[in-house]
């Protein structure tokens, strides 16, 4: 078994309204060391695969076809043995 | 009296805004709505398809995403590509962003809220086969029930969309209530046959709803399908 | 819905921390291990009595919810039996998930207030969420299509209390919550109430009303029937929600046993609307004998109810109920408080018709027991007989408190305090604008924006006038509902209190139209077993009940939540009164708002000088004294029936009830963007007194004047005063009382005071 | 200047309904492997923090105080420089 963990950002050059009220909390609240915060999501999934790279290549054709969408998102993955 | 226009009005788990669109398109002679659940593979045969608002798999992930890799999704990309006229409302235009049918995307309103109120709208292109029955520049009230109704895409695109003419509808000056770039409420493809618009026209049919003037949407369509070829 | 005692509830058997092996019956008895489940030790003995021997923990689990208040009303009880609970139209009053009321055409109403106060003071957002997920669970299981929500929440002052800033952000979570849950399922939330007072700082109250639509020919009941007939298990996997896990080891809930606290329920609204179309569609097939939400106390309160009700009982395999956490115990299966679910009893060989159904919406079902003869809920686990509970002991006979009642010498006295102690303020113009600031009277539009109020596109009239109203599909009809209850008449003097609540929400049908049929309740106190609560609830329910028997209004369903208090300090005892009406054409759908310049405004019934807990009161005094409005039965009930007469000539335009705040408040809160007043009002009283009194059984009406004579003639015939006070006036808001200019203010101004102070408090 | 980066997952005894809904999606897009979905937040936050320990402290009590509702959700933090 594999577990792995797809992180989803928003691009650039996309708005973050989220990262953005976060930041004005933040900034409220006395943290005002918060320079710039940008709010994404974290899929963890568990695999039934062989291999890390199985694992990998299973997890990177996910994100394609539904995780992401790589109109406005981009993505980093990380495999681990679970 | 004239031919009816076969209408499928698509219902994915989830959909809540589909009997309303339903009943909007009943209320024309003309339309013959048929309900049409998200496992169907073909869409063969109607003229016109209308893709309600609702909570498409509850919206997870993000907003018509699941829905957009739907069976009846699939057959709705072919025949978007054959000309056929595709209305999306609210989580139908989300959807047919996801599907690729419509350019953009639609974020988080500004206000983080979900926002439900009667909105002016100006009519940004009355020449489409949407919002012929509507003058350029009118403005009309239209309903708008949403969380995710903030329109943005890139630069390009957007340019494109305004040289295009392909901004059909706009919030008012003042109005915007979800953040939407250029107040942008509604846009259509290219080839002018798919719609998407966060408003909903089907709110706004009759007096005792508070505004009829969502009719004339439906009107422009019954008129553009039964147009002379 | 959830249980509310905070000390008395499934929920909180999340306190229930056991070691990792479960405890013994002879362990439960000797560690007392059923305080935990909210049984006291005579309850407890009381159980090994009627058992003829000790309970193990899941059946001590049982006896403990069932016996809870929210389950048995124990101290309750004796007091609901005062209600008027039956009427012509009623088809089904208080005993299953909600009442029934006959509209004609062969359909009937649903409707009913259920409360979750403790959960939402934990978890804001899912608290709420799990609320409305819970009443509209209540509906449908009546069979019946949820048409609208409605909610009615308490909380403390935004600013300047110590606990303002959770007040904010629990407001903030609940409105989402609600907005989540009802939004995503597809059922407008079309009206409610929030109201704010230091006693609901640590104690807010989150309650909702569902109504919903069915055609008599499908109502369904939670009564099990034919032995041997298929217990189906329908809607989401059974988790660990609500209830603490066996396997955290024995601690006491405190600051750093934070991450080990229980687990929230968490609402699904998306299973939700899967689970609401897959039940309406097995309902058309007739296939069901039996159905009952699973809410409070799950799987356990569904199943023993359903084989009492029917005088049977229910053999449950435990290894087929649907789970979602890995080895869950039998005591957790059974007390899971899991969303979502439903239980069902169909006709044997069925079931490939329910199953198809679930399927088609992806929603799990499957058989997990089946009726028996024997009257007890049996329970199998492993392979192995694990419980055995009889029902008339879980059910039936379940005790009953008779708790002591006493007027507290402190309500004498704040009785006898005058209510008025100030001169008239100079600028009344400032004191308006003060008053329409208030959170409890501003605008609740940051609210009700929130919520979508229009989906299904039967909403006549939304949020923002007295009373929603929802157009019946297929009829000519619609229904007009309100909930409301002002507390602070209730604490100055339950009696009253309790009959002008009932009143007020009767009033705000009519003024939309239509004939109240029948009502529901909430009732929220703190603990009842310090006589002055029990008094408060005593008192109150016998205002309320008087006034239902007078306004010929039954008492359809409701809900108990006691224990509402903070560090000892109770709430303003809130009865929340929830009404349904009919408007019989829909021609005659009327809401509060101006229709046209150079109307005549017409006030209905006398003032008089009543300020005691009054809005005026409060922000002058900062507290509530005197005795609140008095209410006259007779006066109230002609009032409703000169209304109705009058709306059904077609001779208004708008009607509004005053409440909170007064005639000042209510010209303004009828006033469009367009639309104001001039108004010459002629009057013995102090001016700032009569604009701000709360006189109850009066009404604020625009009418054409060519109208005026037959209106006042209605009213006269009915032995009302009325009399013409002003006109609708184009952008003005102009007020003359006894010759002196009072208020002379730009309506735009006042409206955008009015319209932006909720979320300034808010988000300041 | 530290990169932050905090993952918010919902603790292991709460519903988590969209990781259950996108699980379902998954197999239905032929991606029978999935076993487990969990849907989770990534929120990045840029700090002006001199050491990485005290950007972890930062952090720290921003999460107690505003990222994270502690009464349904655990989080793990991880900074690196920028
Ligand atoms: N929580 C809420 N949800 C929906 N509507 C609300 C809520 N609170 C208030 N409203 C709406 O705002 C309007 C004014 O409410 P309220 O101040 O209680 O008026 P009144 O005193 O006239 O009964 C009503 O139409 C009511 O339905
Ligand atoms: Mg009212």
């Amino acid at each position: 078994m594999m577990k792995g963990m797809v992180t989803v950002m928003l691009k650039q050059d996309v708005l973050d309204v989220q990262g953005q009220a976060i930041q004005h909390s933040l900034h409220a609240l006395g943290f005002e060391q918060a320079q710039k915060v940008r709010i994404g999501k974290s899929i963890e999934v568990e695999l039934e695969a062989s291999t890390p790279e199985e694992a990998q290549a299973q997890l990177k054709a996910m994100c394609e076809k539904l995780l992401v969408n790589d109109v406005i998102e981009d993505y980093t993955l990380q495999v681990q043995e679970a | 009296m004239a031919r009816t226009i076969r209408c499928a009005v698509l219902v994915f788990p989830g959909s809540n805004c589909d009997s309303d669109l339903f009943k909007a398109a009943a209320a024309f002679p003309e339309f013959a709505p048929e309900f049409v659940w998200h496992t169907t593979d073909s869409l063969d045969g109607f003229e016109l398809v209308l893709v309600p608002g609702g909570f498409s798999y509850g919206d997870y992930l993000r907003v018509g995403a699941v829905a957009a890799r739907s069976p009846v999704v699939r057959a709705l990309q072919k025949v978007a590509a054959e000309g056929v006229r595709v209305l999306g409302i609210c989580n139908g235009f989300q959807i047919l962003t996801e599907a690729g049918l419509l350019p953009g995307t639609l974020l988080h309103n500004t206000s983080l809220k979900f926002v439900c109120e009667t909105t002016p709208l100006e009519v940004g292109n009355a020449q489409t086969a949407f919002s012929s029955a509507y003058t350029a520049g009118q403005v009309v009230q239209v309903p708008v029930a949403h969380g995710e109704g903030n329109y943005f895409c890139d630069p390009q695109t957007l340019e494109q969309l305004e040289a295009n003419g392909q901004v059909v509808f706009r919030y008012a000056a003042g109005r915007n209530p979800n953040g939407s770039l250029n107040r942008i409420a509604g846009i259509c493809n290219e080839a002018g046959n798919v719609l998407g618009m966060m408003p909903h026209p089907e709110r706004a049919m009759a007096p005792w709803m508070g505004s009829a003037d969502g009719h004339a949407l439906f009107a422009s369509l019954r008129d553009a399908l039964l147009a002379p070829a | 819905m959830s249980v509310q005692d905070p000390r008395v509830t499934a929920s909180f058997l999340n306190e229930l921390l056991f070691p990792m092996t479960e405890p013994t019956p002879e362990q439960i008895k000797a560690e007392q291990v059923y305080l935990k489940m909210g049984l006291t030790p005579a309850e407890y003995e009381d159980v090994v009595q009627r058992l003829g021997r000790l309970p193990n923990l899941t059946e001590t689990g049982i006896f403990g919810v069932m016996w809870s208040e929210h389950c048995s009303y124990k101290n309750s009880r004796p007091l609901l039996g005062r209600f008027p609970t039956e009427g012509p139209h009623v088809l089904q009053g208080p005993g299953e998930g909600a009442g029934v009321v006959d509209i004609g055409d062969g359909w009937a109403v649903v409707f009913k207030v259920e409360s979750h106060n403790h959960p939402s003071a934990v978890e804001p957002h899912q608290g709420a969420a799990t609320g409305v997920g819970g009443i509209l669970r209540d509906i449908f299981s009546m069979g019946a299509r949820p048409v609208a929500i409605l909610n009615s929440l308490r909380f403390g002052p935004l600013q300047g209390d110590p606990r303002s800033t959770r007040t904010r952000y629990l407001l903030n979570h609940v409105v989402g919550g609600i907005a989540g849950y009802g939004n995503c399922i597809g059922v407008p939330t079309v009206g409610g109430e929030v109201d704010f007072h230091p006693s609901y700082s640590g104690n807010p109250l989150v309650n909702a009303m569902g109504v919903g639509l069915v055609r008599h020919d499908r109502i369904q009941h939670g009564r099990a029937s034919g032995v041997g007939n298929p217990v189906i298990y329908v809607g989401a996997a059974t988790g660990r929600d609500g209830i603490h896990g066996a396997t955290f080891a024995s601690e006491e809930l405190n600051d750093e046993s934070e991450s080990k606290r229980p687990s929230v329920q968490v609402g699904d609204p998306f299973m939700g609307k899967l689970l609401l179309e897959a039940c309406l569609e097995c309902y058309e097939t007739g296939a069901l004998l039996a159905v009952q939400d699973m809410g409070a106390a799950g799987l356990t309160c569904s199943s023993t109810e359903m084989g009492y009700k029917g005088q049977l009982g229910m053999e449950l395999n435990l290894d087929d109920v649907p789970q979602r956490a890995e080895n869950m115990s039998t005591y957790e299966i059974m007390l899971s408080e899991s969303q979502e679910r439903m239980l069902f009893v169909a006709h044997p060989g069925r079931e490939p018709e329910v199953f198809a159904i679930c399927e088609k919406w992806g929603v799990p079902a499957k058989t997990v027991g089946h009726v028996i003869a024997d009257p007890v809920l049996r329970l199998r686990h492993h392979g192995e007989a694990v419980a055995e509970v009889p029902l008339e002991e879980v059910c039936g006979n379940t005790p009953l408190y008779r708790r002591d009642s006493r007027k507290p010498q402190a309500a004498e006295e704040r009785q006898q305090e005058p209510a008025v102690q100030w001169d008239q303020p100079s600028e009344l113009r400032m004191v308006f604008r003060s008053l329409l600031q208030r959170p409890e009277l501003a605008s609740k539009a940051w609210v009700y924006r929130q919520y979508d109020s229009m989906v299904r596109t039967c909403t006549e009239v939304g949020p923002g006038s007295d009373a929603a109203v929802i157009r019946v599909e297929g009829t000519n009809k619609a229904l007009a509902m309100s909930i409301d209850g002002n507390s602070r008449y209730v604490f100055l003097d339950p009696l009253i209190g309790g009959r002008t609540a009932v009143a007020e929400c009767a009033r705000n049908v009519v003024c939309a139209g239509a004939r109240p049929l029948a009502l529901t309740n909430g009732l929220n106190f703190g603990s009842p077993e310090k006589p002055e609560i029990f008094w408060q609830l005593e008192q109150a329910v016998t205002g309320m009940s008087e006034a239902c028997a007078a306004l010929k209004l039954p008492v359809t369903g409701g809900n108990v939540s006691l224990y509402n208090e903070t560090e000892g300090a109770p709430i303003l005892p809130t009865p929340m009164i929830g009404v349904v009406g009919l408007v019989e054409d829909l021609s005659q759908v009327t809401s509060q708002f101006f229709q046209q310049a150079g109307d005549t405004l017409m006030l209905v019934g006398k003032t008089h000088e009543e300020l005691g807990g009054s809005a005026y009161q409060e922000l002058m005094l900062g507290r509530l004294t005197g005795k609140p409005p008095e209410l006259d039965l007779d006066t109230e009930r002609a009032l409703q029936e000169g209304l109705l007469e009058a709306i059904q000539h077609g001779w208004l335009r708008s009607a509004h009830d005053l409440s909170h705040g007064g005639l000042g408040l209510a010209l303004l809160t009828c006033s469009t963007e367009s639309l104001g007043v001039n108004v010459s009002w002629q009057t013995a009283l102090r001016p700032d007194l009569a604009l701000f009194s709360e006189t109850q059984s009066r009404l604020l009406l625009s009418l054409a004047p060519e109208h005026l004579h037959e209106v006042e003639a209605i009213f006269r015939k009915h032995g009302l005063f009325c009399e013409p006070i002003g006109t609708v006036a184009e952008a003005s808001f102009r007020v003359e009382v006894r010759d002196q200019l009072v208020l002379d203010e730009s309506l735009s101004d006042l409206r955008r005071l009015w319209q932006e102070a909720l979320a300034e408090q808010l988000e300041a």
